[in-house]
């Protein structure tokens, strides 16, 4: 069988679940691959490690992808996409005293110092007409965001929607529920975590490389057909992974995969006029000139050609 | 009995915590996700298996040991040469210092790229964390040599070497356990930090995970785990200097 | 017989932590022969202890030249065997290993015939009772015999010591005394032996260097003409009467010197170191 | 010129490093990605204004030198008690092991749901991370003060209080200020790690900003200016050292 | 007078680190009466130091009583001066400081007046010119005569000096001896003065206390009955060769003893210290 070895881009979870699913469910071994799993800590480590061949294939957000590549032009490329829409989001306490994007003017919102969230949140914000100086940020440690929303110490918190179902437990333990308010639902249209790849291993072993992201299209389909026996996978080969919090982390973060973006082409395709969008979208959000990169040169389209 | 009190007062003192740690959790209605009760902990720890505690608990403590024991391999070497050379001395001591002060994390990358994914990069950054203490009171204490001792040594006209190995590191090796007591707790952190960057099992490894799945109570389990095996090397390393340098002990 | 050690016009100068100059020897000249055992004597604080310093290489010389064997000295040599004006023992090593120091600081090696002279010695100093004892478990005189000891091991062609009998009780003194001139007759070696006991001083050397107070200058060299092996009755001689009073008006020059030489002779505080 | 030469040697040697490192970079094509060259490094921070970096390495500055003195403020007393209570000393230093040991970055909730998000989360964290080696320098200087000077106090039948700030604290100098140097560049370590928990500013935030949106050279400006405050604060330590406790200098 | 002083069948055994038992004093009786100057002479290592740190209430005694005016010692006493046997300055501070540092250390308050006396002290122990130098740049004399001048500051009542003088050349000891007995009885106090001067213990004290080989015991008490104040010409008394040769023929027991009791007399090397 022909070696991989794939990168996430953090701890394992529901939210990585394919590649455990296809190396549990034999679906890689049915291409004839044999995957080794690498654990991440963010984005951007992930697109170092491929670009620098520590791992041969892998997942990112897209956005960082592009960031990366129109600094740095890193040998890596996005071959297949996963979320097509952004899971940022803001959680409320469900009280009624918020209860749009609007109503989070004034207000004290906490949120992690390193996400990617918050370049967009100026983005989001002018969207319903106002700035990041109309609320109250305070950034802290991501682990302390749900406690300080559950003890009063903030209204609102920005996290991913893939931190959903923990989030809504955590609150649950103190006697509240949350309300979640995805971006993507005010008009931040783009792509998120796809599958990337280092474009030495597509260069030098393209056979491999299709196989690969044929079988991953596979094991996509499988995970959000069966979120329980995903979740049990994932948990075979990382049993600190509760199968419980994994399967409903699969099931809220359906519609990041399974969307009107996804429906109108195919899941795993990029489709030309969402990838510009979501290039607009992260320009804007880092000060880049839009017209300085072409989105396009981010991926490499000659291996995922459609489930048959 | 009595005198079995005085003796282990400090044990007994310390083991009163507990209770009292329960006590303020219960009253004043601690919630779990932020600082949980000792019982809370206990469950979060029994629902672990103990064969996973014990490989998490393994892969820190190798990598904590090994990655210490290089840091003594290489920082009293390096006090040495910086104690023998001034010019090594003031070339030395900035880079020293310039990397002692930079934070891991940040170079990180740099050094899985470097040195790979397996022990290599963990064991680096024990290392980085670790060494300085080492290097500082080990220089300080080459170099807080009395006068006499040394002009003994030049009297003899014996190699520079005996100098360091026979007068000076006799003499320094207070300050020495001084600063390998410091850096066996940073060896600890250190290892714990490694995991945090690349691992995937170890203590620190493991607190991660169960925060990023806010599973608080299993973290401060493993921080009380964490905090066990610390005060072990901690003592072990006091073991050792009252075992064999009794004589370095003041009082 | 050669000149073997030559100071010639040897200046020292301190210069404190603040800066100011302490100008502790002024134009010392004199020399010694090979085998020569020679004595220092003067006030407290008037350059001894640099003029041992300088001889053994430790300092260099402010000014002027220190010579042996025809060769500047500018580090310690081979074959000096110093006994330091404080004991100096390591803390850390036993009697024994502190006595077996020089042999293992110099050669990293001891072998089981040197841990044998090791004792000897030791038991020489009467201190064969405490082997395996630490420095800080003797009195003070008996951590001074220990330094001298070691400074034998390695029977040096130089002997150099700083007031090595100064803690000791006047018998244990007069003891060491005489087992130091029978081993430096058994073994000739070159003796500078400074001290504050000015008939211990005549009873022991072949010349006596009298200094004169801070900044130390050699006010005379003396050379003491006594049949050798001295012992208790040397004492008795009317010579060593002689250079005894020679010694001791020069020492006692600032004070008024008492008028009845009997009585000088037989005072015995003025011997006293 | 040849003497400026001699004595400027170790800094001429240090700065030899940059162009090498550039020659490395160049040669062998290392991606800025993974190691910039110190033109990169250059020229992304001229690309970032001044005033941006005054005001980030002001904030890294300020919560060190704060945490540093209040972590000297602490531990300094907290090693006095220990010397003076055998009963403490056992009691208190198993507990400091473990606050030692137990990575801040791990309790990071705790503290900011109890100290807030303002400066008081990161002074604590810098504290936590440099007093330990504080404590033990200074408990190691205090306890080896030799017999002879310690009976000098006890015949003079002072108050025990002067026995430590008379003679056991004057004794420990040397002791102390090689724990003040270890300490000053863990506060350093301490304001970046407690900015990569808690803030909105700070080299140690800039850093980490940098890397997560891939501007690498920018990080490693961050770096060098880390590094080079660093050395300032070493050597001021040092020169506090020189100026005022000269006699606790060997050599 | 009342018995200032009493020890009461003191035994003092050390535990060395390998936990062997060294007797260092065993079974030791006498007294001193107030304002009474006692010398103790006796062979080195026969625990005169040890018999300091019992009185000085520095360590208590394995067997036995110490008494001061009737109460047990069981901690240094107020209103103690100690000349330590080593000279244990404190090398951080000055000259200046290290005298002023007893008052500094009790009453944290140095006034000018105090100064001025110990500046006095300074200059009476030779040593005005050196007030700002550190210990370290002194030689061994000069720091010895510094822990004498620290001990006299406070006044005390009882003095406890450890072989003080025995770093000092003939001269500058006969000085200070006659410079203490000046001030013991300007302002009387009771003094315990370790010596290996057999000349200089007659000389200064009211009482010798001779003691014996380790373990240490009181071999003889010897009154000494020479009129005060004495001065270079005590020596000179016929009385004081008498109490010499005591002492002299305890010390020499073991040795034979010279039959001519003359040249014993007369002997400067066995009055030497
Ligand atoms: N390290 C030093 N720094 C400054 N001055 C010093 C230093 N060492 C010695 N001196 C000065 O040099 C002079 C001579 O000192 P030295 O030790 O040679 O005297 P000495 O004759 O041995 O005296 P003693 O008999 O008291 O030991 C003294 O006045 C002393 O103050
Ligand atoms: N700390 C100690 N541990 C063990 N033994 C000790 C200790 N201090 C002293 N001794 C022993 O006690 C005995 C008496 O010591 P002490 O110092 O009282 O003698 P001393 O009469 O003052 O001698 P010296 O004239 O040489 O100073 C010695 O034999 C010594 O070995
Ligand atoms: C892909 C990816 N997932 C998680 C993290 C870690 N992380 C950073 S912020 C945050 C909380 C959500 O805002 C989490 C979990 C990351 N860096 N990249
Ligand atoms: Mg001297
Ligand atoms: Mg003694």
């Amino acid at each position: 069988a022909d070696k991989v070895s794939f990168q996430l881009d953090w701890l394992p979870g529901g939210d990585k679940a394919p590649v455990y699913v296809g190396i549990e469910k034999g679906i890689f071994a049915k291409f004839d691959l044999d995957v080794s799993i690498n654990q991440g800590r963010g984005s951007t480590e992930a697109i170092t490690k491929l670009a620098t061949g520590v791992s041969d294939v892998g997942i990112a957000d897209i956005s960082a992808l592009m960031v990366a590549k129109a600094t740095d032009d890193v040998p890596v490329s996005a071959i297949y996409s996963i979320f097509s829409q952004a899971p940022h989001a803001f959680f409320v306490v469900d009280d009624g005293e918020i209860n749009s994007i609007a109503d989070i003017k004034g207000k004290k919102v906490a949120t992690s110092p390193f996400t990617s969230s918050n370049l967009y949140l100026p983005l989001v914000l002018e969207q319903s007409g106002y700035t990041e100086d109309d609320i109250q940020l305070v950034k802290a440690d991501p682990g302390a965001l749900g406690p300080m929303l559950a003890t009063g110490n903030t209204d609102v918190l920005i996290s991913w929607l893939t931190s959903k179902e923990r989030l809504i437990s955590q609150a649950k333990q103190a006697g509240k529920t949350l309300k979640v308010m995805p971006w993507h639902e005010v008009g931040l249209e783009q792509y998120a975590t796809s599958v990337i790849a280092s474009d030495r291993f597509l260069a030098e072993r393209p056979d491999v490389a299709k196989r690969f992201v044929e079988a991953y299209a596979q094991a996509v389909e499988y995970t959000w057909a069966y979120p329980l026996e995903s979740a049990q996978a994932i948990n075979k080969i990382v049993p600190e992974v509760d199968v419980k919090v994994a399967q409903d982390t699969i099931i809220s973060i359906h519609d990041l995969v399974y969307n009107s973006v996804s429906k109108a082409s195919e899941v795993g395709a990029f489709d030309a006029e969402h990838l510009a969008s979501t290039w607009k979208w992260t320009s804007a959000a880092q000060g880049i000139d839009e017209n300085s990169f072409d989105p396009e040169t981010a991926l490499n389209r000659g291996f995922f050609t459609g489930l048959e | 009995m009595l005198t079995f009190i005085r003796r282990h007062s400090p044990t007994l003192s310390l083991l009163m915590i507990l209770p009292l740690w329960q006590l303020v959790c219960v009253l004043a209605d601690v919630p779990s996700y932020i600082f949980p009760s000792p019982s809370a902990i206990f469950e979060a720890f029994f629902n672990v298996e103990l064969s996973r505690w014990f490989g998490h608990l393994w892969a820190t403590l190798y990598i904590a040991i090994l990655g210490f024991i290089i840091a003594i391999g290489l920082s009293i070497p390096i006090a040495i040469i910086m104690v023998r050379s001034d010019y090594l001395n003031r070339t030395l001591y900035p880079i020293l210092v310039v990397v002692q002060s930079t934070p891991v994390v940040a170079i990180a990358p740099l050094l899985i790229v470097i040195l790979g994914t397996g022990d290599a990069p963990r064991l680096a950054i024990t290392f980085l964390i670790s060494f300085f203490p080492l290097v500082v009171a080990t220089t300080t204490g080459l170099q807080a040599t009395p006068k006499e001792l040394i002009e003994l040594s030049k009297s003899l006209r014996a190699k520079p070497s005996r100098e360091i190995w026979q007068i000076r590191l006799p003499f320094a090796v207070p300050y020495i356990f001084s600063g390998l007591k410091v850096a066996i707790t940073l060896a600890i952190i250190g290892a714990v930090i490694a995991e945090f960057v690349a691992a995937e099992k170890g203590l620190g490894y493991f607190i991660q995970f169960s925060t990023s799945y806010f599973k608080i109570p299993q973290a401060f389990a493993s921080l009380m785990l964490l905090s066990v095996i610390s005060l072990l090397l901690f003592n072990s390393i006091k073991l050792i200097q009252k075992t064999f340098f009794a004589w370095s002990i003041g009082k | 017989m050669a000149k073997f050690v030559e100071f010639k016009q040897v200046s020292h100068t301190y210069i404190t932590e603040q800066g100011t100059p302490v100008p502790a020897l002024n134009d010392v000249n004199f020399s010694i022969d090979k085998h020569q055992f020679v004595a220092v004597v003067g006030p407290s604080g008037c350059g001894k202890s640099t003029l041992l310093r300088l001889l053994s290489g430790l300092i260099p010389a402010s000014e002027g030249l220190v010579n042996v064997y025809g060769h500047a000295v500018t580090e310690p040599r081979e074959d000096v065997g110093i006994v330091f004006q404080k004991p100096t023992l390591l803390p850390w090593l036993s009697i024994l290993d502190n006595v077996l120091f020089p042999l293992k600081h110099k050669y990293n090696f001891v072998s089981v015939k040197d841990k044998k002279r090791a004792i000897g010695l030791i038991e020489m100093v009467g201190l064969g009772d405490f082997l395996g004892q630490k420095p800080e478990e003797l009195s003070g005189g008996m951590q001074q015999r220990i330094g001298i000891a070691r400074a034998l091991l390695l029977d040096p062609d130089i002997l150099i010591m700083d007031e090595p009998f100064s803690a000791l009780d006047a018998l244990s003194r007069e003891e060491m005394g005489f087992e130091l001139q029978r081993i430096w007759q058994e073994k000739p070696k070159t003796v500078l032996f400074i001290t504050h006991s000015i008939s211990e001083a005549v009873l022991l050397a072949d010349k006596v260097l009298i200094m004169s107070h801070r900044p130390g200058t050699i006010a005379q060299e003396l050379d003491i003409d006594l049949a050798r092996p001295r012992d208790i009755d040397t004492i008795n001689d009317p010579q060593f009467a002689k250079y005894t009073n020679i010694i001791r008006k020069h020492i006692y020059q600032p004070k008024q010197v008492s008028p009845n030489p009997q009585s000088e002779n037989d005072s015995p505080l003025k011997t006293v170191a």
